[in-house]
């Protein structure tokens, strides 16, 4: 079978869906020469009304994208750099998410903002490493963070043509993920529904995003000693609640793997839903990064940071260690 | 015959903002308002230049736009007092009002933020075909906001079927204009390729007229135009103010903008006997308005998480 | 003695610290005629230099407090709503919040943003009611919420004296609250220390903000059949791990009422914290709005997605008869 | 005599940026860089009319502004390369690169930003008296970001001692100026009434003699004023375009533009004796460079959250 890389997925699942629908369009800077990849040759493809250049404009064209989309068009929304989700936050999480409640339900917003590099960019300064997604869940919008490249695609989809607004993270540090697919056999993936990528009956080890790899090569390692099951949410808001409460029923272990800072991120959603929830044999464990971590210019100071496999096999070891 | 229909216009807006300004008091309009009152003229008059097709996008100061683009002043009040009945089933209300129906995009809380939203409906427009246009309000104190500039840039870059519509009165709440707007309000516009112009506001056959040009060359694939309009709130900027002491324009400035009241500027264009019948077909009419909107129930509390999304996804309630 | 409202507690602290030190001034919109009344008589007192008077261009005043804050000075910047930190979330997270560790701590931004007016504002509509006090919290920036007068005005004394951006939420449920106080006990609260309102054994009821009044009263209820603690942390980040670790000690049980949306918020945080570190006698709960609510202009509707007193008592009694 | 000590900047900058280059190709520079080639002559031009007390605000293009404005190259190749002796103690980097000691404020990567936090420094320098100004470095991309019109509004209004200068190289990355900006940059500047004026930046002497009369206007508490530089990059955006076939740019375009290279045109003005002197004086400097970027330590990995506040308030880690 076909090698897919999941930067190829991005670009797949644009060209499929625009010429599925001409109302699809995607809007962002340098998409004319493909700077990220995703829109490689579409251009050519589809011309100057479906990808469409901009200046370096982004509120503007985040609320050029909420008009288009309020009258019946489907725009992707695509930027570079994830302190520019940071920039439109207003214009996506209290304008675009807000008209359809507004109007009583009149007004559909279905609008995709792609941002194909979430997450740590190795020596690009503070500026250019964060990872914002749990901040568009407590405001409630759509948000998915595919790890593999079938997801990516068929959440890309799913996103483009779901009516509502859809914030889309694709971590850099999974872009280069390859995977055997049959191309015939891609198709959407629904929001909300989370993915055992191994099962296991000792520990839920649960990740999002590009962690997801370090997941599964920790449970391999640790195939031996304990049966860790790899739950990947895939989608942050809505959260596969139900998924994931099976999964712990299973093994009534909990650990949780999110590369990003640690106060009011998504693990600690996971946990505290689980501490309500959940009937739990032991306390569960986060590993993340620290309280308002900056990912700066010297890689041996971030990777001081970032979520290790080391802290992930003594976080799965501690978990079945102790007993609540 | 346009002067008797602007009059119309002009009269069921400053009745129905009267109306509704009785509604408050009474605490039936729990928001407060901004009232539109003084500044009538331009949203008669620039609706007046459009067709039904057309689009708006209203401002927080939005009732006068909704009322000439055609929305249904029953609906309206009624969205303002929080009914069921209202236009928005109650979830937009006096500041946020959208009707789709009339043409009415919505009403953005984001000061100036209208204009990059209005690109991408004319974007959306030009592409379906069709040569229709959009008109996009906002008051002098959007415009120095960077989104409304960087909107712009997009729609004169892209020569987008937008008519720009600054409704400057002077203030942003109790800012005035001189002390927010370095350069002019024309100047910006100009900043981006977009023929601006500056045009009394308070006489709606001025607004008319300018609206009326500004249309055509949309409408013909020219591109965006701007057009500053003169006017004046005869009222606070918002019915807190009467609770509060806000000392910011003296009586004088705004006795003397009372002296260009845009509705007896037209009711001057107008026979006694039309005038008449109109006024009185208008008494009528918000009569019923009030009685509607007073009749009309109050959303269901079980509703609250209603149209957050627009498919049925699992959203947690507060308590587990 | 004297009675202190929460608004006029904001007022004297601004008077106080510009006052003490000539290099605090404050910019913001319609601060001329105090329309939030924060500023009333400061214009008057301190004049042109002091009170700036802004137009709407909230990124770029937010941008020139930074650099004045660079440059020496210690501004103090309101917004008049709360999404005006949404629309300059980036300025204040990517930017304020970075240039020192970007300098290699050589720079500080000594920049106090207030918001007088956090939370619902009764019937205003979609866009004017957010709470997103746990945005800042995961980008690592203070931020402070009181509760009380005395507890507002010693915080952003410390606010604006502190050599970090420290974002100040004030809620506006709380700022009719009157407490009397000796003027001249008041004084600097410090960041990250909360505070026990009212001592109690059995149940630990964490508030913030507004939300405290109502444990208050909801303990003073139930004082008949249960002993609640109600710890008010005050500070969002950083957070009182230790006070809090020490009432949960006392108590073993634990309830938090957070008014924001549900979904990685401050109760979150404090759920997966407890835990994974505290020993608790039952399983914990949040009482929040839902996820990702919107309080807009009917307010049956609203008062139906906030949590309520009977909602907290309830939530005092579930944790009381379960256990862990 | 300023034509030798122009030409002396420009070539440090210029066999700076080379040197820089090899240590990307070493791999000693992770991040690659933002060559300003090409450029020399905005930023040596630009610093050449300013005191030490001023101040600047750079780009992510930024190595010329800082070498300008009197940043000890060994410290800022150090910096680039993650070193401990880095002037941000590798913090910065080569993208955001602050130099308090020499007046550099900093390098936003939020490109345009700058010119809100130049207005913000310009306030706090004016209020202190002694008349210094802030030079505020931007590139074409720039011009159509809304906070830094915004900036501008701002600087125009409250008449702040800011020079706005605007390097037009043609492209922000990929993308044309045509393309991007609708109307003109100097419009931008004149909309908030600033006066602005475009002048030839392949010339240091021009650049020099426009900013020369911008900065006197500044301290003289005439308010900000906006220079556009007509420039070029002789080489791509970033380092990455080595790797990536980019065709954004025709090969007759930018062979024309290498025809006005600045240090050759500073070259002609300083005598061949001069000129050795200074050249031979630049490559020991360099090497000098070189060596102690090399000799420097890396930063230890346990400071990760070093600097993160200015107190030491209780960080938790990753894993409790
Ligand atoms: C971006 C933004 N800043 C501030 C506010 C708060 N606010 C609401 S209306 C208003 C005044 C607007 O003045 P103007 O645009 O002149 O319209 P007018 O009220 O005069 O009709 C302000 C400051 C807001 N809603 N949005
Ligand atoms: C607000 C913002 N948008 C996009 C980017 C990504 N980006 C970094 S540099 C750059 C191009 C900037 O072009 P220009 O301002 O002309 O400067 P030049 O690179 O030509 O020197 C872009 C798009 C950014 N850093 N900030
Ligand atoms: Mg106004
Ligand atoms: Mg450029």
């Amino acid at each position: 079978m076909p090698k897919l890389s999941y930067l190829k997925a991005l670009n797949r699942a644009l060209g499929d869906e625009m010429a599925r629908d001409d109302t699809v369009f995607l809007l962002g800077e340098d998409v004319n020469h493909a700077l990220t990849n995703t829109t490689h040759g579409l251009l050519e493809r589809f011309g100057p009304q479906r990808i469409v250049e901009t200046p370096l404009s982004e509120q503007g064209f985040t609320n050029f994208a909420t008009g288009a989309a309020m009258a019946g068009l489907r725009p992707v929304v695509e930027f570079q750099i994830p302190f520019l989700l940071l920039l439109v936050f207003e214009q996506i999480t209290n304008q675009a998410a807000k008209f359809r409640q507004m109007s009583g339900g009149q007004v559909s917003v279905p609008v995709t903002y792609l941002l194909p590099s979430a997450g740590w960019r190795k020596e690009w300064g503070g500026q250019h490493s964060d990872q914002p997604y749990s901040l568009f869940a407590h405001m409630g919008v759509k948000t998915v963070v595919p790890a593999t490249p079938t997801d990516a695609y068929g959440l890309l989809l799913t996103a483009i043509r779901d009516d509502d607004p859809v914030v889309f993270f694709a971590p850099i540090a999974a872009l280069g993920v390859r995977e055997d697919v049959d191309h015939a056999a891609l198709q959407p993936v629904p929001l909300g529904v989370g993915r055992v990528h191994r099962p296991g009956t000792d520990v839920t080890l649960v990740a999002i995003g590009h962690p997801v790899h370090d997941a599964l090569a920790v449970a391999e390692e640790l195939a031996g000693e304990v049966s860790v099951e790899v739950f990947d949410p895939r989608t942050v808001h809505p959260f596969d609640w139900a998924g994931l409460a099976a999964s712990v029923a299973r093994t009534g272990r909990l650990v949780v793997v999110d590369d990003a800072n640690r106060s009011c991120g998504l693990a600690a959603e996971i946990l505290a839903t689980a501490a309500e929830e959940f009937a739990l044999a032991a306390p569960p464990v986060r590993v993340t990064r620290p309280d308002g971590a900056i990912l700066g210019a010297v890689p041996q100071l971030d990777l001081a940071l970032q979520p290790s496999r080391e802290q992930i096999a003594v976080a799965v070891q501690k978990v079945l260690k102790s007993t609540g | 015959m346009p002067g008797k229909d602007l009059y119309r216009t002009i009269r069921l807006i400053r009745r129905f903002e009267e109306r509704a300004l009785e509604l408050v008091r009474a605490g039936e309009i729990g928001s407060g308002i901004h009232p539109c009152i003084g500044q009538e003229g331009v949203a008669a008059g620039v609706c007046a230049a459009l067709e039904p097709g057309d689009r708006i996008l209203a401002t927080h100061r939005g009732h006068g736009h909704l009322l000439a683009k055609g929305t249904d002043p029953r609906r309206l009040m009624a969205e303002m007092a929080g009914r069921s009945t209202g236009i928005d089933a109650g979830r937009g209300g006096s500041f946020h009002p959208s009707d789709p129906d009339a043409g009415v995009v919505g009403a953005t809380g984001t000061v100036g933020h209208s204009v990059g939203i209005a690109a991408g409906v004319a974007w959306a427009l030009a592409r379906a075909g069709g040569g229709r246009v959009v008109a996009c309000f906002f008051g002098d104190g959007a415009v120095s906001q960077g989104a409304l500039l960087e909107g712009l840039n997009l729609a004169s870059l892209w020569r987008l079927p937008v008519v720009y519509v600054c409704e400057n009165n002077g203030y942003a709440t109790t800012l005035p204009v001189a002390t927010a707007v370095a350069g002019t309000i024309t100047g910006r516009g100009e900043a981006f390729g977009i023929p601006s112009r500056t045009v009394d506001g308070q006489d709606p056959e001025t607004v008319l007229a300018a609206t009326a040009e500004a249309v055509r060359r949309a409408r013909d694939g020219g591109g965006p135009s701007l057009i500053e309009m003169s006017t004046y709130r005869f009222l606070g900027h918002h019915t807190f103010e009467s609770s509060v002491r806000l000392r910011y324009r003296d009586e004088a400035e705004v006795a003397a903008w009372k002296e260009r009241d845009p509705l007896q500027i037209q009711a001057a264009r107008v026979s006694e006997a039309d005038r008449a019948r109109i006024d009185a077909e208008v008494e009528a009419l918000l009569d019923e308005v009030v009685a509607y909107t007073l009749a009309s129930p109050r959303p269901d509390p079980a509703g609250g998480l209603d149209h957050l999304y627009a498919d049925a996804i699992p959203v947690r309630a507060g308590v587990s």
